[in-house]
């Protein structure tokens, strides 16, 4: 079973950091009106989708719902061409033309971006049977929140990935709530990864704080597919910082679940990981989130400049030639 | 009469039925604790309390059923979608099992059901987020539908809606929720019938068909269409798209003998084609002009703010059609 | 808590009689062309809608798919009415405009069939809701299929009824195929019953060819739902011994499996059980057989001496007034 | 040429798409080990094997919207409906996901997919089971459609489709199933454009625009027209909703000034308006009468035989029309 090459630890600290200064400045941006529709912020999770793909090959297919910038950026899409995305700009990893909700880059395997709820999940299970079907030993990565696991979409998606036995970790990102809709409002479950059971999924409970963690269990799972394809769920519990989206004062939750959280913070704490293990020094740390916060404003100058896509072609983007 | 938000509209018109019928309850995603993901439903969870607005989980599928299976039974459900956009999941339910019941029990089971929220593109969502969805559902016999665009006619619709005995879909206008009007006192019972259009400004040189969205910008046009063409519009907004007001439109375009129609959806089998279509017929002989519509441009919604303005229709496009219907 | 009144164990299995001389008049007229459209017969499957109804009250909501003739006549719609409306004639249960997959009495309590798969099971849930909120103590009996278990209304509406404790019976009726699809081949669960597990719905399996079973599972379930409501999933395990629909010659399955079926016929079971306790004569059984028969052939004539339902009622069931 | 039947023609298209191309493949419930709910993929699973002919489960969104996955990534994927009113639990993955994804990823992603299936009323399947999509899907940009009447267009139309690299839509006919029908050899590669009309008669007082289903009725009645009113009618099969073959149309139309539209599907908002529209905007001064559609009736549809019959179009109704617009 070939394991993927592990990735440098400090590395990953470091896009840790560049997504979250990267989604700070979108943040401001979006308030002075740069930045149009909706914007969903994934500050606080960023262990979830840098611990996945730390685990995993470049070229296993990554496809995840609207809360997606970190998605980008952890598979190695520019901040120039992500914030350009915000910015509707033709420089943008979708042109422009997708927005914050529909990012995509085909290059780095990043397979969107969706925001219709779940819809995306049949999708994964798709490209799961693609690998399959060409005797690829590609995973597929499946990201959505735990509002997603009462859609009709993800239901019929489970079923399917495991009656077909196809090579696909459905991801539950769960930071405990849907908009102001908290878990045990939405779903008759205590725990959400009990619900993997009734489609005969395997199902991991993972510290979505914890980029170690979150690593080392997707690395066990991934691998255990390689050889052999087959479905795998991955409760991940993590937690937003931010409301739902930038209009959303979250007050439907408490300063203390917050700040408990907060504390358990996923950069802070594989900061101190790696410093008790005298691989990273202060000075590194420091200088790593200096240039992330460097990337993340030059990015805005990138956006800036760059040019809105062309008005001609408008028409362009409704159908290819054959 | 006192000047509100049509957020207002909508939320005094859910306040006055749910206190008039203990068997009218609202459902649907936020609309309960967080008071509505655009507020409309602000207060009623501490008025009404818990059993009565009710938040679900993301299934719409799911909860749009269960309101057709309360209605079955006597309740008066309205679910709200927290944008029509969301409504594609629950399809089936919409056009099979609301408005098929009738027929296929013979006449025993009436659906009195009312789905509402946002419709049509706001402001740069994208192309999942900013469907049009009124030609879709009015090509369903068994639903009604109605397209507010000021805070009476959202007011009074979506009270007609809510005592109606058939499915009825309210389709409101994400951009208009905070857009102020007149409305009649809180003790007056303001009730507007669904399948009455209403002209919203009078004129004799032709007659601009809209509805929803595309009211203040034909109103707008009309408005520079006197300014700097002396051209006289009538703006005619239909209110309803089904039933459609086909004595209104004949009405006018007896006067004026030229249309142009301003809808917010896709062109193709859009409401403007429809509308095209039954004035052709019925008044042949009567038009000086092709009929003309506006409509999006065929494709998909792009974020880009530019390329989103440049698919929507617009007051100049709607200006350029009726100049040409005009001057043909 | 409020027992229903135990229904008469003979007069059940004449009803089960009435039931299969029913559908067998029907497939003839069917084949005769008398009928159109889909026509899905429920031979085989008879004590499972007869357990239920004898342990419930009549007025409790019952819900049904499209194999549901059996249904409608088990809650007391009459065999002309039901074969009326196969005929499409004006006195049917549906006054001719439901047909075959479309039977509705809103008089007995028979809330439809219903024909796209499992787009009736948020109905029930919502009848469900209706009751609570009105604070009946009815219960809904919602029917479907093991084919209707992988599509998304089924999942969202079983969410929906744990998540507001609704008193609803999902009842399965496992026949072990949807069209030519057998439950391993449609299901990535070795027993359904499981899936109930996934919403915390308790489920119990019940074998569906022994009314006695049916019933007095159904009677536990039914009153435990009475006092608090709550969802439930029974898994009734039972058998068609016809094709899908009157097209399907049923090739995908052997003449084995069939075989061993009949061999457990509810009707002979029930009779077996009565006689062995002596509540039964034969003269009585053959009786009432005969009786059945003749009811069914009196549906017929009924039928066909009915009337169409007028044409210038076309437009009467599109709108009702307010 | 030989003669063959509908199925067969769709028959032979899957069979020599399926094997010129290793990425394309079929799924659906009942597609394989049934051989097809209506054995259209007779044969199909022996053929090619359980790899590419795939049984699903009753999980409509789920399916449909793998085959948008594996379209993302290179497969050519073609999902059977059973029927297309079975696509509505499907809305949001062919409307959402399908026809939007070019778009939303600035053209990266473009999805080669085909949606197959018989669509509009058949013969007493009731309300849930005759519906007529193809103004419901016309309306999304995005979307190609198209609806072959004879085997020929089936097998040429088919076979275009799956290698078109967008989403296409065929919408077959359940009720021509079995109909004969002149085709090419086999060894003939027959492909028909999407987006291209046939004069399937040809006439000169009248164009009957028609396609699916309607096109046996059009020719049936453009026969009697002939014999019992001596009106020549023009059968135009549009074949395609969209792309629509507007030239085509303007050519037929150019020639007998009269226009009757006959349509398999529900009036309001439906194929017939658009095509309506697009005419007296292109040709107002070259009608001699109104255009008029022939159409479903706007009710859900009953089971009853007789009143079946009366919401479909018929000969009846449209010789009617097309006296109509002939001495108008
Ligand atoms: C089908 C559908 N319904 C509703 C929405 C609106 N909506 C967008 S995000 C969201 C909450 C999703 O929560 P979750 O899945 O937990 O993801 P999170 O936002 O927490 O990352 C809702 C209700 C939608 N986009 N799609
Ligand atoms: C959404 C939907 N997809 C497909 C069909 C076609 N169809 C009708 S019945 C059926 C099989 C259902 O099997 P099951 O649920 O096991 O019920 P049974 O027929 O065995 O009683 C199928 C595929 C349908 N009616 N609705
Ligand atoms: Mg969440
Ligand atoms: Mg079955």
């Amino acid at each position: 079973m070939s394991q993927p090459e592990q990735r440098d630890e400090v590395e990953m600290l470091s896009l840790m950091l560049l997504i979250r200064r990267f989604e700070e400045r979108a943040s401001q941006q979006y308030q002075a009106q740069k930045i149009g529709g909706f914007c969903h912020l994934y500050i606080g999770q960023e262990a979830v989708v840098c611990g996945t793909v730390a685990a995993v090959r470049p070229d296993d297919y990554l496809i995840t719902a609207y809360r997606d910038h970190a998605h980008a950026l952890a598979r190695g899409t520019s901040a120039n061409a992500c914030m350009a995305e915000l910015f509707g700009k033709a420089t943008g990893c979708s042109r422009g033309l997708g927005g914050s909700m529909h990012y995509f880059d085909r290059e780095h395997h990043m397979y969107g971006g969706h925001a219709i709820v779940a819809a995306h999940v049949p999708l994964a299970v798709g490209m799961a049977f693609a690998s399959k079907y060409r005797n690829e030993d590609r995973v597929t990565l499946c990201f959505f929140g735990d509002g997603a696991i009462n859609q009709g979409s993800f239901h019929e998606a489970l079923n399917l990935a495991a009656l077909y036995k196809l090579p696909v970790v459905f991801i539950c990102e769960n930071n405990l709530f849907a908009m102001g809709t908290s878990v045990e409002r939405s779903t008759s479950l205590k725990e959400i990864v009990d619900r993997a059971e009734g489609y005969d999924i395997p199902g991991t409970v993972i510290d979505g704080m914890n980029f170690r963690e979150v690593r080392n269990k997707l690395a066990e799972i991934v691998s255990s597919i390689r050889g052999d394809p087959h479905p795998a769920f991955a409760e991940v519990r993590t937690y937003r910082y931010r409301g739902h989206s930038m209009s959303d004062p979250a007050s439907y939750r408490t300063k203390e679940q917050l700040e408990k959280y907060r504390l358990d913070d996923p950069i802070t704490r594989l900061r101190a990981q790696l410093t008790r293990e005298e691989k990273l020094t202060n000075e590194r740390f420091d200088q790593m989130d200096k240039e992330a916060k460097e990337t993340a404003l030059a990015s805005v100058k990138f956006a800036e400049e760059s040019p809105d896509p062309p008005l001609e072609n408008l028409y362009d983007y409704t159908y290819v030639g054959t | 009469m006192r000047e509100i938000t049509y957020r207002q509209a909508l939320n005094e018109a859910l306040a006055e039925e749910l206190e008039r019928d203990p068997n009218v309850f609202l459902m649907g995603e936020e609309v309960a604790e967080y008071n509505g993901a655009y507020k409309v439903s602000q207060g009623l969870l501490e008025r009404f309390g818990a059993k009565r607005i009710i938040d679900t989980p993301i299934s719409e599928n799911g909860f749009a059923g269960m309101g057709v299976g309360a209605a079955m039974v006597g309740l008066r459900p309205i679910i709200e979608f927290m944008t029509f956009s969301f409504s594609f999941v629950a399809f089936d339910q919409v056009v099979n099992n609301a408005p098929n019941m009738l027929t296929m029990s013979g006449g025993q089971f009436n659906i009195p059901i009312t789905f509402r929220g946002p419709n049509g593109p706001a402001h740069q969502l994208g192309a999942t987020h900013s469907h049009a969805t009124e030609c879709l559902y009015a090509n369903v016999p068994g639903l009604k539908i109605c397209t507010p665009a000021t805070p009476r006619d959202a007011k009074g619709l979506l009270k007609t809606a809510i005592r109606d005995n058939n499915p009825v879909l309210v389709l409101e206008v994400e951009l208009l929720y905070s857009s102020k009007g007149m409305v009649e006192e809180e003790d007056v019972e303001l009730l507007i019938p669904l399948g009455e259009a209403e002209v919203k400004r009078e004129g004799s040189d032709v007659t601009i068909i809209c509805y929803a969205q595309t009211v203040p910008l034909a109103l707008a046009a009309a408005k520079t269409l006197e300014n700097e063409e002396e051209i006289s519009a009538e703006v005619l907004d239909l209110r309803s798209i089904k039933p459609l007001d086909l004595d209104a439109i004949l009405n006018s375009v007896s006067k004026t003998h030229r249309v142009v129609i301003v809808e917010q959806d896709r062109p193709f089998c859009g409401v403007g084609a429809e509308v095209s279509y039954r004035i052709q017929k019925e008044m042949f002989d009567g038009l000086d002009a092709p009929i003309l519509r506006v409509a999006q441009e065929d494709v998909p919604m792009p974020y880009n703010e530019r390329l989103e303005k440049a698919v929507l229709p617009s007051a100049e496009k709607l200006i350029a059609a009726v100049k040409k219907v005009c001057y043909a």
